[in-house]
């Protein structure tokens, strides 16, 4: 008994996807709700692992790479909007960003 | 062989002119556009020498424009005997006429005072456009310059665009072409679908093969573009009134080159006329027909250039006899020779209305033979070359197309030779009208033009002499198109030849052995020229039918009804609508950010499950 | 496998002993070299030279009373110096020391394992670093501690860059990410070190990567983030005993697999610098025999009264190290492992050279020199490096 | 030993994911995540994804994280103030949820019966020599691409949190 079925890794990252989606749901500070779609992201990436080792090919990491370097620029620009959020509004609670409302 | 040089060195001085021509002084746009133009003819003239002698076509590919399915078409030159000839003639006569009109644009500077530079970035453009129209290898590069041509004619027309009669007269002619450009697409549509291409070789290749209805089809569509292009009835209304731009204008581009592309394309077009009798026939009577009616017009215009312009559409006219009747070749060398003596009377009329400071009038004019003798030696021999006098040029191409025609159908031979008598009638006319007699203008000292202007008219007094006998088009183009065997008939000559000399009597009875005759004849048939005056009222007949329904129905059917009611109503029906509806969705916009995830993950559920439902579980 | 999770073991004790023992006698080197470049004895009186003093250092830092103050955030204060130093361990379980090794019927490397991306597996723990700084900072509730735990991740995210452009100058030259491999293709002289190889000697790429690794060792000139006189000890202000010295030897421990990583990658490893053939084995030899000379003639003029005594037996004991040097069954592992300890300490002491010498950089200058120095210099030698490397 | 690895890492990534969720302070929850995504770096070994591991570690662990934190201590974030409230969420979140991951499970049941296993060295395609040559070949537009939109990132960033905008 030295083999995982491929199907615990999948549903790891499904479990790990609703928390994120979870954390996104009931979260209500902004950095907060943003680690959960940083959550979210990285339980895709182990499908993206999974299935390359599923189908013997490289690809699924190339993607899982793009996912990377993609969430480091969504960090950096989400960040700098959220630094810029509280300068503005001088709070994190998601529910009183809302002035794109009425 | 480096084609692409030939039209990109025109484009070249258009922009520079165009794009820097404002602060130059006149001496450097001349540089710049003459300098363009001439260079073009010369790259021209050593790229055929070394194609000779050129017995098949020479195509450079330069890149793939369109590449849609099956669907390609490659940006193409090719130079054949034909493209020759036609280089010749637009890189010639355009130097000619762009060193003309250093002279008569001198002292010229247009609405905003920009006209010098203006004037000659258009004309620069022009040539880029005409040369692209002339060394095509598709119909459609062919259509670019087509089109080009016509928006360079549209912008040379309206010059002096803060004059109401120049912007008229542009909008006319472009809304006239639009009309022929229309019947050329549909042709380019249905050749494209009939033969699966546009390039010259391809579809000439496939054409004798074809239906004769798909190409007698092509082949009237292709004629309603040459009709608008080459101003012949019922679209030639444009042409008269596109004299409205500067002289040079009308000579290079409404008399030498942009109006003979229709018959160019018609020529260019041979393999499907062959094969499509009707649609050829059709060419020969619409240019029977116009050449005749343009010259009765003629006849009695007042205003030298209107002579001259009811002229250029009578001698388009017999180009399209000359193809009509299946003698391209003869329709090409009256084309060259026209063009030779087309633009000479117009330069020369140019001449004359710089002599006498804009005067168009020749009611106004008379007697200017010893003023400007230079002027008046070079328009008699325009004048002899046209009347078909041998041995000039025009006896040459007129004579090829005549005896052509009779062989074909005879009537067209003799409504020809009797528009000939017309020709000679109403050219000479004019001239006596200008030069013989007494000066009937007001004071304004008249003067000979500058020699920058004598030295074109001269060169095209030498070609209009001796060009027809000079450059055998015929026997040139022999190879390229089928061969007509014409028998030589002396009689029929004898007959033509008669006919011109006999106008050039008549014209010269009744303007300078007993002026007065023509006003009482003119009395005497004071309906008929009432009618002939009037242009047959063919502007006012267009107007009545088709221009004021046009815009009437336009203003109440189309503008109030359609789209302030309908359109409009929808417009406003939807917004209304939207707002409804958007007062009820927006309870979802709630602004908080959790409530829309909810919806995101409420959306993906539903999309899992649809996409179960539709397609099954998977394996 | 058996033997191997044993051989595992042992080597992992043996490690873990060896470099305890270096982290606590690199203070004392290191208060000796800036005590020698001020001009003035340094530790002196515990043990002969103050050889003991790092002992007595130690149990002074375990006997201190463990303050735990009452404002800070406990789970992240208590973790942070336990982040700090098992990172800065970690990275050296890939760091091979040298060739091969038999022991009796046992043949196994000078490494705890080899990972074949082991240069990024260091760049990856160390960049986990960061963590151990920056949470003591935040944890500790202390404006200073947060300032210099703000200071240090920004400091360490920026110096990372040219870092990592550094190390991949060497690596496009040797193609090959194992640190093992990375040795092998500079043997046969200095000229194949990659700091001096063709087609492009990597010194820029060199000086680089020690400017970028003072930084990320927080060391002078880069120590902002403990910037004492501005910050009174920066991030960890309110650390004390046990929990202090552990980012005390995370400090150090990263100084020496930041120098252990130079060594590897630009100056060919545990290579000697000239073939054996040549005498490079009779360098150590010399060295300690001259060492041992010169500290017994010292013992024989004897400044003081004790080093009567201790200068004749460090002389002894470095002249026998000589000998064994000698011996030829030995030499196969200890020659390696001599050059490889060489060339690390030469950097080591670079480290605490500038210490001595140069002073500290204002906060503002140090971000401008990595962002716009720097990084376009790595960035420009990484692209010369790629296109010479391709076209030869 | 492969299965007691997994299980212990996934174990670990679930319960930090949990705290991620959980935990009212950001930093906490930076903390677990970093730990989540260290554990799946080594999932990741595990499924012979070496480089990736690597990269999950110094790109998320390494540099995204760290701005998170960063950016946590910059705005001293305290701990969440429970104010505002969702009825959609409340009422939805966690039926949503639940169907959710029964969906999921439904699927990866369906589609990966158990007889496809996963052990250490059962794929090797994942060395840093293999994800170069894939991506500067196949994938060389898409890295392009992620460069420019990296360098956007950049800009924007710094756009953005300029001290003009005070």
């Amino acid at each position: 008994m030295s083999a995982i079925p491929i199907s615990w890794f999948l549903a790891l990252s499904a479990v790990l996807f609703a928390l994120g989606v979870a954390g996104f749901l009931f979260r209500r500070n902004i950095v907060t709700v943003f680690m959960s779609i940083e959550l979210m992201l990285n339980a895709v990436n182990l499908s993206f692992i999974t299935f390359s080792y599923y189908f013997k090919k490289v690809d699924g990491h190339l993607f899982a790479f793009f996912v990377m370097v993609v969430a480091a620029a969504e960090a950096a620009v989400g960040l700098a909007i959220i630094l810029t959020v509280f300068k503005n509004r001088a709070t994190l609670n998601i529910d009183e960003v809302d002035s794109m409302k009425n | 062989m480096q084609l692409w040089l030939i039209p990109i060195l025109p484009l070249a001085g258009f922009l520079i002119n165009g794009l820097f021509g404002r602060r130059f002084s006149k001496a450097v746009v001349n540089v710049f556009a003459i300098g363009s133009v001439v260079l073009a003819f010369a790259w021209a003239l050593k790229t055929l020498v070394a194609l000779a002698p050129l017995n098949t076509p020479y195509t450079e590919h330069y890149f793939t424009w369109i590449q849609s399915g099956t669907f390609t078409l490659n940006w193409d030159f090719s130079v054949d005997r034909l493209t020759a000839v036609m280089l010749m003639i637009v890189t010639g006569i355009g130097s000619l006429i762009h060193i003309y009109s250093i002279g008569y644009m001198a002292h010229e500077h247009g609405p905003n005072h920009g006209g010098y530079y203006r004037f000659f970035a258009y004309l620069n453009l022009f040539m880029f456009f005409m040369l692209t129209l002339v060394l095509g290898a598709n119909y459609l590069v062919l259509f670019v310059g087509w089109e080009g041509v016509g928006l360079c004619s549209y912008l040379l027309i309206g010059f002096y665009f803060d004059k109401k009669f120049a912007t008229n007269a542009g909008n006319k002619a472009f809304i006239v072409n639009r009309i022929g450009d229309f019947g050329f697409s549909l042709a380019m549509f249905y050749m494209f679908r009939s033969f699966g291409s546009l390039d010259f070789g391809t579809v000439f290749k496939q054409a004798p093969g074809a239906p004769e209805a798909v190409l007698t089809t092509i082949g009237l569509l292709l004629l309603v573009g040459a009709c608008g292009k080459s101003a012949q009835i019922p679209l030639y209304v444009w042409l008269p009134d596109a004299m409205a731009g500067p002289t040079p204008v009308s000579a290079l581009i409404h008399a030498a080159t942009m109006v003979t592309a229709g018959v160019y394309m018609c020529a260019r077009s041979w393999p499907i006329y062959t094969h499509a009798p009707v649609a050829l026939h059709a060419i020969a009577v619409i240019g029977v027909v116009t050449a005749f009616f343009a010259a009765t017009i003629g006849m009695l215009q007042n205003d030298i250039k209107k002579v001259f312009a009811y002229s250029t559409v009578s001698q388009l006219g017999y180009m399209f006899v000359g193809v009509g009747v299946g003698a391209f070749s003869a329709g090409v060398y009256h084309l060259m020779t026209h063009a030779f003596f087309k633009a000479l009377l117009f330069l020369g009329s140019g001449s004359v209305i710089h002599a006498l400071g804009g005067e168009q009038d020749m009611r106004r004019m008379g007697g200017l033979r010893e003023k400007i003798p230079w002027t008046f030696w070079t328009m008699m021999c325009a004048g002899v070359a046209i009347a078909g006098v041998p041995p000039f040029a025009g006896f040459y191409s007129k004579d090829a197309i005549l005896l052509a025609a009779n062989q074909s159908a005879p009537w067209i031979y003799w409504v020809g030779t009797i528009t000939a008598g017309l020709t000679a009638f109403y050219v000479f006319r004019a001239i006596f009208m200008t030069f013989f007699g007494t000066y009937r203008g007001e004071a304004h000292h008249p003067h000979e033009s500058p020699p920058v202007m004598l030295v074109p008219l001269v060169i095209l007094a030498l070609l209009s002499l001796v060009g027809g006998y000079l450059f055998k088009i015929p026997e040139f183009l022999a190879p390229l198109f089928p061969a007509l065997e014409v028998h030589e008939n002396f009689t029929l000559m004898a007959i033509s030849t008669a006919a011109g000399l006999l106008g050039i009597l008549v014209a010269y009875i009744l303007y300078v052995a007993s002026p007065g005759t023509a006003d009482s004849i003119a009395g005497s048939f004071k309906g008929l020229y009432t009618l002939v005056y009037n242009k047959y009222f063919v502007d006012e007949v267009y107007d009545a039918a088709i221009v004021k329904p046009v815009v009437n129905g336009s203003r109440t059917v189309l503008w109030r009804g359609a789209d302030a009611g309908l359109i409009d109503g929808l417009v406003n029906g939807a917004g209304t609508a939207a707002r409804g509806v958007g007062s009820v969705l927006r309870r979802m916009q709630s602004g908080n950010i959790r409530s829309y995830a909810t919806w995101v993950l409420l959306g993906s559920v539903l999309l899992i499950v649809f996409s179960v439902m539709l397609w099954g579980p998977l394996q | 496998m058996d033997s191997f999770i044993v051989i595992s073991l042992i080597k992992v004790l043996v490690v873990f002993a060896v470099l305890m023992t270096t982290l606590a006698y690199l203070q004392w080197v290191e208060r000796k070299v800036i005590a020698h470049i001020q001009v003035r004895p340094g530790p002196y009186r515990v043990g002969p030279h103050g050889l003991l003093q790092p002992l007595a250092d130690v149990i002074k830092l375990i006997t201190k009373e463990d303050l735990l103050p009452s404002y800070v955030n406990k789970p992240l204060y208590l973790m942070a110096p336990f982040i700090s130093v098992s990172m800065a361990l970690l990275s050296i379980s890939v760091i091979p020391f040298g060739p091969t090794i038999q022991v009796g019927p046992y043949r196994t490397w000078m490494q705890l394992t080899d990972l074949n991306i082991g240069v990024i597996f260091i760049l990856a723990v160390s960049s986990l670093g960061v963590y151990g700084i920056a949470l003591a900072g935040w944890a500790s509730n202390n404006k200073y501690a947060l300032l210099g735990g703000l200071r240090s991740s920004a400091q360490m995210i920026s110096y990372e860059l040219p870092l990592s452009l550094a190390v991949a100058g060497p690596l496009l030259l040797s193609n090959t990410l194992s640190l093992r491999e990375l040795v092998g293709t500079q043997a046969g002289g200095f000229w194949h070190w990659n700091v001096l190889r063709g087609p492009f000697p990597q010194i820029f790429s060199f000086l680089i990567f020690l400017i970028a690794a003072f930084a990320e060792t927080n060391r002078v000139p880069f120590d902002l983030p403990e910037a004492e006189n501005e910050l009174v000890a920066g991030f960890h202000t309110e650390y004390s005993s046990m929990k202090f010295a552990s980012f005390f030897m995370a400090e150090y421990a990263n100084m020496i697999t930041v120098s252990c990583m130079a060594t590897l990658l630009f100056l060919g490893g545990w290579n000697a610098p000239w073939p054996a053939e040549y005498g490079s084995s009779l360098v150590p030899v010399f060295l300690f025999a001259i060492a041992g000379v010169i500290a017994l003639y010292h013992g024989m003029n004897a400044a003081r009264k004790r080093d009567k005594y201790t200068f004749p037996a460090f002389g002894v004991i470095f002249l026998i190290i000589a000998g064994v040097f000698l011996l030829p069954f030995v030499q196969s592992w200890l020659m390696p492992l001599f050059w490889f300890c060489a060339k690390t300490g030469t950097i080591l002491f670079a480290f605490m050279w500038i210490r001595g010498t140069l002073p500290r950089f204002r906060y503002d200058q140090l971000m401008g020199f990595t962002w716009k120095f720097l990084f376009p210099v790595a960035m420009l030698n990484l692209l010369v490096t790629g296109f010479l490397v391709a076209w030869f | 030993m492969d299965v007691i690895l997994f299980l212990i890492f996934a174990i670990i990534a679930v319960v930090c994911a949990i705290n991620v969720v959980v935990q009212t302070h950001p930093i906490s929850s930076a903390i677990s995540l970093v730990g989540v995504m260290g554990s799946l770096a080594v999932l990741y070994l595990l499924l012979g994804a070496e480089f990736i591991a690597a990269a999950q570690v110094i790109v998320y662990a390494g540099a995204v994280m760290v701005l998170f934190v960063f950016v946590i201590m910059l705005l001293n974030a305290g701990a969440e103030v429970r104010k505002g409230r969702s009825l959609m969420v409340q009422l939805l979140g966690v039926p949503l949820l639940i169907v959710f991951l029964g969906l999921t499970a439904y699927f990866v049941r369906r589609l990966f019966p158990g007889d496809v296993t996963v052990h250490f060295g059962g794929f090797t395609g994942g060395t840093a020599q293999a994800i170069g040559r894939a991506l500067f070949t196949t994938y060389l537009l898409p890295f392009e691409i992620t460069s420019i939109l990296i360098l956007i990132a950049i800009v924007g960033a710094i756009v953005l949190a300029r001290k003009e905008l005070d």
